[in-house]
């Protein structure tokens, strides 16, 4: 079991990893996002997640799909541009969607995923699901109008919509603690009427706990909730970000409690294997790279489909 | 069974709504104010009584509003969203231009839009400058997004129902001035109609006018007069503006030789530029300079004889037509 | 003293007659909101403004300007389109300045007011001025993004805004309560960092008391301050709005607490004599009538000046 | 005392707020990430060292930012206010439309907002729907802005400059694809210019190119191509779009008889529509149908090779002269 979040967190990690390998050598382009560090957020919280339920995530959402089950090979293709992406190559990196898979779509405009997710979440009152619609978000997006009035429509109308806001302190180069007077970010949503929990986000088990109350609270009908998840980045806003903005110290702090880090000295204190725990790398490496790899063989999306789909 | 029965226009759109959700359970209706009230302007009175939770007030905020009609509308609801002036649209631009025109591009159409957003728009006597503006242009900027623009009961009933069944985020933009006029006999209940299409108000060989909205009803009036002197207009009005029926009024200009596009919108980028330039680019001859009438640029001021003087008044839609019957008549 | 104050408050109510008067009888055109009942909050924070400090309200603000000394005069030609108005009629009912007398504006998009009054006060960072930015809204202004925004904005960076929310249990037609699932509107405030008090806004000495403690702060560099005060309108939201959402029995009730009536009642009680009480009604309503009057006979703003001062 | 330095587009975008900060003590800088990062393009990098408290970093809050704007320039604060990317405006598109273009007019001129919105825009390759848009003809539509887009290292310094001298809300769009360009030589420090203006980039005779923004490059490298046959096209960069230098246009059109407007924006409903319209309403003759060239009407997908497809080419504008060239031949 803990070596299964393990192996879940290294497909994250190595995702990543490969992605911005992909990108520093030239088959993926452009403005590239990673999630190296907050893999225990997206895996503890989509291990509550069940089919129907609907999950909004941001331009820093790979991980998010990956947990959320879609095909890493769907996700390479993606991003370079194929035909075989999750769509077509016309998302991209920050703005794909795979709802097959339960998984709505990242987004690029800060903040504008959680309105969104209201929406699927006010649809599931009609529709018998018993839908819980989750939407994360960075600490920085707390700031955004749409966050604050998505918050409290749910609130109003009692829709069952997961806040999750994934707080790793940054917003792209600036810290959130300049950004706000008050730090406790949870204390929004709990102005409004939602309850709010703040937790190490870190620990894969108290993400679980929080989202399986939310997820449940939302199935019975009990309106939204709130998740204040802090965790860190252990890489660039961006890949190419310079990080200059890091105090010196605080990336060696990080890499120790990030939640691979941690849990590996965890399963380790347990007992398992070195071995057993070497392998959750090793395979998550090994299906990325034949994931890439095969993403790499596909072909180009055609250009000439590039006005397809516009209108119905 | 159709049916014909008497209607202004608030009573048009209020019937293309209990149709549309009496037909499609999926359908949805919100806004502020919308539900228990019946509206500001009492266009959806009686809706929530007869439809019960499908129709519901919302908070003070467009973004959530629109940002949830977004995700409704990709889980199979079919949500038609009052934004009680257009120029309230503007705190939550991005859920229309960011979101909703690209879910289904993005996705290769694996997700959909099928949302509906009622407005209105348009200056009245005293309105203030953020309550006057017509801003149909901009949304005609934003590929992914229909729009239409009715003026008559019977077009008020029709287009808003064809806006709904459409599978595309579309808005219909009315005009409160209209809502409260004359009772007109309106076809109800027939079957709804596909997007897209104009009317054609008046036949003539003399020139042509395109013009959308409430401002039609002053360029027919300046036709009309002109009729009496034996100038004959051919009028069309774009009931739709996305899709807009170019090959319409290539064929008319191409015919009378002489345009004239009117609407209320700010005059430099206005629709209007739009229409102007397909027809110069498509090589239609015509016999003299093509003209345009719109807001003159400028903010609205409430003052209504201020304002009178800023938009295209009936009295210029004629001089112009005369002008421009004058300048091609060599 | 409290002569004084039912004779501010009575001007704002005879004004806002006169206008309904003016609306109906037909020089005055086009949606008119009256603030009749409210008058409390805007004479107790205004009494407590100087003269450097900016004032930003709604659409619901003829009350406001006439406590921050914008002669009636030129408010009722504002609404009649005269040469006259305040801003010779290019403002209307619902959207008219006199910065001159620190009146920065009224606005008609529901919480826009909000983040402009934050420039105000930013702009104080710098001139010296110490100034204290007033922005009031209703209660439905609250959830509305740019009211988030602006309320985050003034607490990151210490900003000496004094918002004010005008709780008139309604947003147009509907409840408030019906829209928030915490009634509590001043917990948003609170759990941004910022000073935050409930307030019965019918009681003058608590607008007073709190608006003070607000300039204050706000003058003293100590940043924003929100009031949340409890109030009611006694009339329509608009002139013409028939009110079929009102409980039975709640105007009843609200015209016994509202501001005029309350302070009547008590200067009564402390003995002032009914006719120095009466003096106060009737003076103002002199003073509005001849103040319509004089407006009423001057010219209309001139056509030809219409498209002037689009730019510098 | 003017002085030669060499700058790329992103240097000369930091002298010309350097001297801006320096010379006008009003002015204050803010933005996402612009004080102590330096902006994610680098671009506002050692102002807040050199300049302190009048340079600061904001929340993720345009609305808020673009409101403060418009409250702190009413009392005698310049700000220049950076909003990231220009699709990121349109969470905040209230604050432009309904409340910065309004001031000075509804005020009768008592209260101004003499505030500069730096931002950029354009698809680069691999951006996102949501980070590629060109959205300048939708402040073009909204009487009461400014809108200029500078392109090479002189006139990012320049438009700049005259933008944050300027009294009005003023909309400087930039793109982020050339801040890291080439240095060339640029002439900082002499008199700040009035706004408004363009560059004849070509002269000729052959036809008429109007054109805006990053795209020109592909303009001048189609035009370069088709000089070696002999045909000779005056290039007009339009620096500013409002003020818009129509009487130039028409000159130049009246002169060539054929047009051609490009722009990186969506087609339909962009600002090539309003120039094409211009030039019909003004009877100039032409040889031929103008034509125009812009983003094929659509959302835009990510993928490089898709975004190209639908996007001007060097080749497409050279293909889209030639014809022109040969259809006025007669
Ligand atoms: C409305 C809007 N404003 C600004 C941006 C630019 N931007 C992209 S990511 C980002 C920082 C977001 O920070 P946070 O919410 O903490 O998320 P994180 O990146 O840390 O995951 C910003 C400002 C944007 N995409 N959208
Ligand atoms: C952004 C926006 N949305 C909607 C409206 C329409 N509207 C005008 S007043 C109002 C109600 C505001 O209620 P509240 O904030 O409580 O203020 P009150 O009118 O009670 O003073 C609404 C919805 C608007 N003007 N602006
Ligand atoms: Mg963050
Ligand atoms: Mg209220």
């Amino acid at each position: 079991m803990k070596l299964d979040d393990l192996l879940s967190m290294w497909r994250i990690r190595a995702l990543e990893e490969k992605i911005r390998d992909l990108r520093l050598e030239g088959p993926i382009v452009g403005s590239v996002h990673l999630a190296n560090g907050q893999e225990s957020v997206a895996v503890g919280a989509c291990s509550q997640l069940r089919p129907q339920d609907a999950l909004y995530a941001t331009y820093r959402g790979h991980g998010w799909a990956v947990a959320r089950g879609v095909p890493p090979r769907e996700i390479f293709a993606e991003l370079m541009g194929r035909v075989t992406g999750v769509n077509g190559g016309r998302g991209g990196s920050a703005h794909f969607s795979a709802p097959q898979h339960g998984f709505h779509g990242e987004n690029s405009i800060v903040g504008a995923g959680a309105p969104i997710a209201v929406g699927a979440a006010l649809a599931g009152k009609y529709d018998g699901s018993r839908r819980a619609a989750m939407t994360v978000f960075g600490d920085g997006a707390i700031n955004q109008g749409a966050v604050a009035e998505a918050m409290n429509f749910a609130a109003a109308l009692g829709l069952g919509v997961v806040f999750v806001c994934e707080n790793n302190r940054y917003s792209e180069l600036t810290p959130i603690d300049d950004m706000v007077a008050e730090p406790d970010l949870s204390r929004r949503a709990s102005a409004l009427g939602i309850p709010a929990v703040r937790i190490d986000g870190n620990d894969l088990a108290q993400v679980r706990t929080a989202t399986r109350l939310a997820v449940e609270a939302a199935a019975a009908g009990r309106g939204p909730s709130f998740i204040e998840a802090h965790t860190q980045r252990i890489v660039g806003h961006y890949i190419g970000d310079s990080e200059q903005y890091r105090p010196a110290g605080e990336l060696e702090r990080d890499l120790v409690v990030e939640p691979i880090a941690r849990l590996t000295r965890e399963l380790l204190a347990d007992g398992v294997p070195t071995e057993s725990v070497e392998r959750c790398e090793r395979r998550a490496r090994e299906e990325m790279e034949t994931a890439a790899a095969a993403a790499l063989r596909d072909p180009l999306a055609d250009p000439a489909t590039a006005k397809e789909h516009l209108y119905a | 069974m159709p049916e014909i029965v008497k209607l202004n226009v608030g009573g048009a759109v209020n019937a293309a709504l209990a149709r549309a959700l009496d037909e499609m359970p999926e359908t949805l209706l919100y806004g502020e104010d919308v539900a228990l009230p019946g509206g500001v302007f009492g266009v959806t009175r009686g809706l929530q009584k007869r439809f019960g939770d499908r129709v519901f007030d919302t908070p003070i905020s467009e973004t959530a509003m629109l940002g949830a009609a977004v995700g409704a509308a990709s889980f199979g609801r079919r949500p038609i969203v009052e934004i009680m002036w257009i120029d309230f649209s503007l705190v939550a631009f991005d859920q229309i231009v960011n979101q909703a025109a690209n879910v289904r591009y993005v996705s290769e159409g694996r997700t959909t839009a099928p949302l509906t957003i009622r407005t209105q728009q348009g200056n009245a006597p005293g309105a203030c400058a953020q309550h006057s503006q017509n801003l149909e242009a901009l949304l005609l900027h934003v590929p992914g997004i229909r729009v239409a623009m009715p003026r008559t009961p019977q077009d008020s009933y029709d287009v808003l129902l064809a806006a709904i069944a459409s599978d595309d985020p579309t808005v219909v933009i009315e005009n409160r001035t209209l809502y409260a006029g004359s009772k007109e006999a309106v076809e109800i209940g027939g079957p709804v109609q596909p997007i897209g299409g104009h009317r054609r108000r008046r036949t003539g060989s003399d020139a042509t006018v395109v013009c959308w909205g409430a401002i039609t009803a002053k360029v027919l009036d300046a036709v009309d007069r002109l009729e009496g002197e034996g100038v004959s207009v051919d009028v069309i009005e774009a009931v739709w503006l996305n899709p807009f029926d170019t090959e319409v009024v290539l064929e008319s200009a191409a015919r009378t030789g002489r345009l004239l596009v009117v609407h209320e919108a700010a005059r430099t980028g206005g629709f209007g530029a739009e229409v102007l330039a397909r027809v110069a680019e498509s090589g239609v001859p015509l016999r003299t300079a093509p003209r345009r009438l719109g807001l003159a640029d400028s903010r609205i001021p409430s003052a209504p004889q201020l304002a009178a003087a800023l938009l295209p008044q009936t009295n210029d839609v004629e001089t112009a037509l005369r002008e421009l019957v004058a300048g091609g008549a060599a």
